[in-house]
């Protein structure tokens, strides 16, 4: 199994989770996060002092998927979430190990 | 040469509330019985000391605390909060006394410590108005009771230390606070209030410039005493680099608009009783707050292509400060005008001034309070109408003219320079001895929990 | 046929105010020199004009931000404050000049642009109450200066355009929303006040339906306005699927609460002065805005299982926008009537016709200020007492009847139909040229960064 | 024996502001003539009803709320709420003429039930000032409106059960409260106001304890009354274990803030009018207040190295409560030992006895108001000075005495029996039917979402 | 070394901290998250709309702990946060390379 | 390919930045957690009542990393976040499979 991390513009949020809706997956975890990449140099204005706010809203997405939707996976997020716009964000893909189901303690593949 | 500030003009204002609008004082002042209070006037100035009284907490503590860093938003509410409460202990024991009874020319007397006496005028069937300075020849006749008016100006010297606390956020010690706060309302704030307020002050005694709700004595010497803070004390640590976003302007949206609706009671209140200068007053102010509210916006969408919520609620503030000298001596076109020059000036003191000098007035404590201040104190000396400021002394009342135009700047001149040496010499000895400043680790965990060991959860 | 609104019954309170309940006006009134004024109601109008502001800014502001979504918090505060910023100016320019001077039936005179002539009752020793439309056999009486009118007139200009806001959230362009704002009022708002309360209005020489504070001129034309505006603009992106749920709703609680205060300036308040009608317009306010609290409350309660803490602030506004017309003319017993019946009907309006007719009325101005204010105008016909709505030219007042439950029908009528043909035409005309609605990507983003450049930390 | 509570003070504090401040209504009550309002006096309490409305809306839901955790912040909110829309309804239909009106020595009479009658007054040119009792030999005549007495009175019917709420927040039933506002209010509240302030009392009929704006009926009332809630209702799941810190400390100072501003109406509307008496009432209001929050905070600095927020709005807070049945009868002097005394002794009250005894008062219902307003009511015969409490029946007043302090003593000593068993009565019906308290995974998940299906989203 | 993420109710937190310090852990890192998952369709009701919220709050727990008490913790989260009922959340166990206690540069199992 | 993750305290997060801005790693995100650790038994005190808040608010950083720079990456963490007081936190590498850069596609460690 594959522990996918993305992270994304916040507004994109509905459009990914609609994606991924269409290709059979229904289930993630969504967490506010603070991006701090290229898309740096965005500037707020606060009484006309221009903040270089470095760290910018993003929505880290994180679901664990079966090894065979993971391509899959990845690439729904990544064409709902594309602007082409600088800071659109990052997919990661790590291994994962085990899962288990609280509710019924299925473990595995049955459990995402 | 030393100029006057305000007094005749002001106890016009009290004198037109005495013998103008109310019927029922008339001829209890002709006889020799004392003058009985009038319900309305009375009614009107118990209202305004809780407006005024507002505009401090939870006002100006939600305008400051929308504007600081999550770590440090309980701390600044704290400091305005604080000070109300220390305030209003120094006043009761000693300031008002010291800024409102006879003395000499340069300090009142101790004939109210303690607030002795003050239930005198209080007896079953017949309230007695107060009488400033009653048996001397500036005697002040109004239509209240004194506890009325102490507790008015309780309100004043509450908000006055409070105002500066934006200048040096997000860094004092909290011991330092206190301290400062009483020394300095003790050696500035009650000292200038006397000579310009006061029965006998020196001020107040060579009559020129006008001021009708506090512009000098409040804003000015609050604006200045913050300057010098943010100088003494230094830049916070990351300044210029870090992320100083503000935490949530939504609290800083609901201050400044407590701030606004309170600003009534400070200067419509100002007139000392519910008459048609406290009319023109409560108009005059909502249209320079609002003309400069705009102004601002304006200038800041013209010059960075976005108006911010952040802007406009400076600008409104801003045009308060700068209508509050002027406030029941214009007329709604000079209001309009003294709000569309504010918003913009403060626009540039908060944003280009600041940055230029390069010092850390963090929440702008001098850009709005201290230029607004004395834009509006030099712009009452233009926009002056005459029969609004009238009195029975001078029946002409105050008009704009040059003339007016350098005495209020004479003013503005004395006040800054009394109130910058003594904040100076304030600071540079709680430094040496207390400490100015948190420590550096202090400063990077947040006020909040260093100092105070709270914390908002969010 | 014309109907004719509240004139009458309205200057029957202020006249009420001028010869009943200040005895130091009569003598005055009754010689030829000027009237002096009543320091008591003036005092109360002077507070009432904070109160008025007060539901504006915070109130209003905080009522609509509590309800959106986090991205556009700030843009709704927004909206509240900078229009009372310019419809300040706008009422200063030219609004109360139209509304409030003689001109001709449909709108009034240019004679107060600017508030030209507005100092002039001042002056040293004896202020001039106000006679609205002096010297015109329509004049009016009061027993406060007129700047305080001026002002107390000024807050409902404010407030009715910031009513609208609530129709078109978190997704009007906020330089549409500035032009809009200083149109609608001139050419909706400002007419419906002449013809209503203006000396020589259309509406007000036939009399007929009675409007004791504003129901018809500021909530139904602030609710039929939105409802336009719901149209025009269309729904919000992710209408009905996305997660609309209000970012924190302890915002609208605190915004609710301060409108429910701030309802005693606007209704008291509009009795003109302290007096028994003031009173019982406090009391009828309360127990409106508590029974409609109640009744929705139950409503929901039995239909969902849950009374929500939105559900009982919304009918609480129900209740007070339904008792507006009715507050100093009603018993308690019509008032409690009123309230239970607004909190179901805006229940219903909020909810069930909402979502049956599918617009997106995002924070239901039109649901509870349209709705809400058409179910009091009409039961002001209903539950109207004759004695508390007496003047002099008619002793006997109005009461409830069949009769004038169809004059006040007919005075809906006339505001809906009005209202709604010129908000519509404005608003296509800005759609047409400057544009009304923020792009997709920006309506996405939230208004806060897109239209700002703000956004709230946390 | 039996003591007396407050009635000839509290009378005489009326009887000054018909008498004393209003020179209008003298010669209408020497004649036959039905007293006429005084404007001035109608106005401040107008605005004190406004007041003591936003102690509890918005307030003490923002005080209360923000010292809870996230998950119950709506539901603390709801409860204040809710409570000011039932007490309304509950005063006007039956309170307030079982409180105010003749009955018996132990309960009122039916005359008023559902304010039948209470448009009376109200005429023409001529509003009558309300005569409570008027006909009886009790009679107590005032210079206001009966409507507007009326709406006063209820607002202090509201905050007294809002009150309680602090003790059993975070885990009482919504449908719970709701039942036992309503009885409770009918049987513990309703009588005591009778016997204390009504025109034929028990209590009030054998002079002896003063009480000027409601230490008794109000705080050691809802104190006693959360007390015992937190005894029969048990502690919070988790108490003492779990992380209970607050959410959001801003919304408590908020609220702090707004309960002081909004007690100037409690306190100085409790004088019946704009008089010399209110003056004075607002003054000690003021110092006590500051002087209790300065007091808890340097005791808390002291014994935990760090003054908090929370400690110095709470001091404060008590400060008000302790002055509370004081404020019109003390001098400054005396005002400023009680704020001092109130500070430390409330600081014991909510943290030393509190986990001593191991009782979970959540937010000190009875730590703050409880002892704050049995140190008050025992202070004021320590500190009351005769001239200020003096009437025409008792021209020498009140003075502080041993005597006194005993009859005060007495006093608290019968509200505290009757509040206590009633209350205690009553919560156990109300467990035994429907039940007191939610479940413990509903307290688990947080009130806002089991009860009302609401959460904060941040 | 493994690195256990649990999503759990967040009413359930204290429990399982309890449980965990019962068997020596005592170490643990705990973000808000918002869930979506099978538990969805729960409605929250504002003026009588009934958005469907999809994303509900979830505590994210992660803990880095030694292999051999790995299977412990899993088993330790699973029964005290086990409520039976839909929405109870998951558990994922991911490898852990490396672990440095950044106070003393202790680093490995010492470090945890 | 390294995903690394650092439980850092709040007030040490400008410093890290810099450090790391320092060795060219100009990319990463940001969580607000909730750390529960040794550091326990801090107390914060509302009215009176000491509560013993176990959990302190701290910052999670995540930084995908090519392997080579990744000791570095943990070098400098560690450095700039550490004062020697119990809390500092910890620092903990995980293997990562895969990268993309949502806007281009890019994966790999082009994509970092
Ligand atoms: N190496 C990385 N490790 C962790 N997060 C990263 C990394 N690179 C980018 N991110 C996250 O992705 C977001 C977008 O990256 P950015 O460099 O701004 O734009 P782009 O993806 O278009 O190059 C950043 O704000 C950050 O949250
Ligand atoms: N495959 C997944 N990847 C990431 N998070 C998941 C995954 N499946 C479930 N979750 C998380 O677990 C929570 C509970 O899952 P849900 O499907 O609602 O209930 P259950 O665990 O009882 O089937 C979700 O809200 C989500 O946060
Ligand atoms: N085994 C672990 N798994 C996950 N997070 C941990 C672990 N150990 C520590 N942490 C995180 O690191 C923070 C600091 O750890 P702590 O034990 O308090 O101090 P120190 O690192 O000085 O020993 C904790 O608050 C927690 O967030």
């Amino acid at each position: 199994m594959k522990f996918v991390i993305a992270i994304i513009k916040p507004f994109k949020l509905d459009e990914v989770r609609e994606g991924l809706h269409s290709i059979g997956v229904d289930a993630l975890t969504a967490t506010e996060v603070k991006g701090y990449g290229r898309q740096k140099g965005q500037t707020e204005i606060y009484r006309g002092a221009e903040y270089n706010i470095q760290f910018l809203p993003k929505i880290k997405l994180e679901i664990a998927v079966p090894d065979a939707q993971c391509d899959k996976v990845v690439e729904v997020i990544q064409s709902a979430s594309c602007t082409g716009k600088i800071g659109d964000g990052k997919i990661f893909v790590l291994d994962l190990l085990q899962a288990i189901r609280i509710r019924t303690q299925e473990t595995g593949e049955n459990a995402l | 040469m030393i100029t006057k500030i305000g007094k005749s003009a002001r106890h016009a204002g009290l004198a037109a509330a005495a013998f103008g609008t109310s019927m029922a004082s008339l001829p209890a002042m002709a006889a020799d019985a004392p003058p009985a209070i009038d319900t309305g006037d009375t009614a009107w100035m118990l209202v305004s000391t809780a407006l005024v009284l507002m505009m401090t907490i939870p006002g100006l503590a939600l305008f400051y605390a929308g504007m600081v860093r999550k770590k440090n938003v309980l701390a600044t509410l704290m400091q305005s909060f604080s000070i109300c409460c220390i305030m209003t202990v120094v006043w009761m024991v000693l300031g008002y006394s010291l800024a409102f009874t006879s003395g000499n020319a340069f300090i009142g007397g101790l004939s109210r410590v303690m607030l002795n006496g003050l239930g005198a005028g209080i007896s079953k069937g017949s309230d007695v108005a107060f009488t400033m300075a009653a048996g001397t020849p500036a005697a002040t006749a109004m239509t209240i009771p004194e506890s009325v008016w102490m507790t008015f100006q309780m309100t004043f010297a509450i908000i006055t230390p409070a105002l500066i606390t934006g200048a040096f956020a997000e860094r004092m010690k909290f011991s330092a606070l206190c301290v400062f706060t009483i020394i300095w309302s003790l050696i500035v704030y009650v000292p200038v209030a006397h000579w310009v307020w006061g029965p006998d002050g020196w001020v107040a005694a060579k009559v020129g410039a006008i001021d009708f709700a506090g512009g000098t004595v409040v804003h000015i010497n609050a604006g200045i005493a913050g300057l010098v803070a943010a100088l003494v004390m230094g830049r916070r640590k990351g300044f210029g680099e870090d992320d100083f976003s503000p935490y949530n302007l939504t609290y800083a949206i609901i201050g400044a608009s407590l701030l606004w609706v309170g600003w009534f009671g400070f200067n419509a209140g100002s007139a000392g009783g519910a008459n048609g200068r406290a009319g023109m007053a409560m108009a005059t102010t909502q249209i320079a707050a609002a003309a400069a509210g705009v102004s601002w916006m304006c200038a800041e969408w013209m010059k960075t292509g976005k108006p911010t919520v952040l802007g406009i609620i400076s600008g409104a503030v801003g045009g308060l400060v700068a209508i509050t000298p002027a406030a029941g001596f214009v007329l709604p076109g000079g209001a309009l005008m003294i709000g569309l020059i504010a918003g913009v000036v403060c626009f540039w003191g908060a944003t280009g001034l600041k940055h230029m000098m390069g010092y850390d007035d963090s929440l702008d404590a001098f850009g709005v309070h201290g230029i607004g201040g004395i834009v509006g104190a030099l712009l009452t000396g233009v926009f002056a109408y005459g029969p609004l400021s009238a009195t029975d002394a001078s029946p002409e009342g105050v008009s704009g003219s040059f003339h007016q135009f350098i005495a209020q700047a004479e003013s503005v001149g004395i006040t800054v320079v009394w109130c910058a040496v003594l904040t100076f010499i304030l600071l540079k000895a709680i430094d040496l001895t207390i400490g100015l400043r948190v420590t550096r680790d202090e400063e990077m965990e947040g006020l909040d929990m260093s100092l105070h060991g709270e914390r908002i959860n969010s």
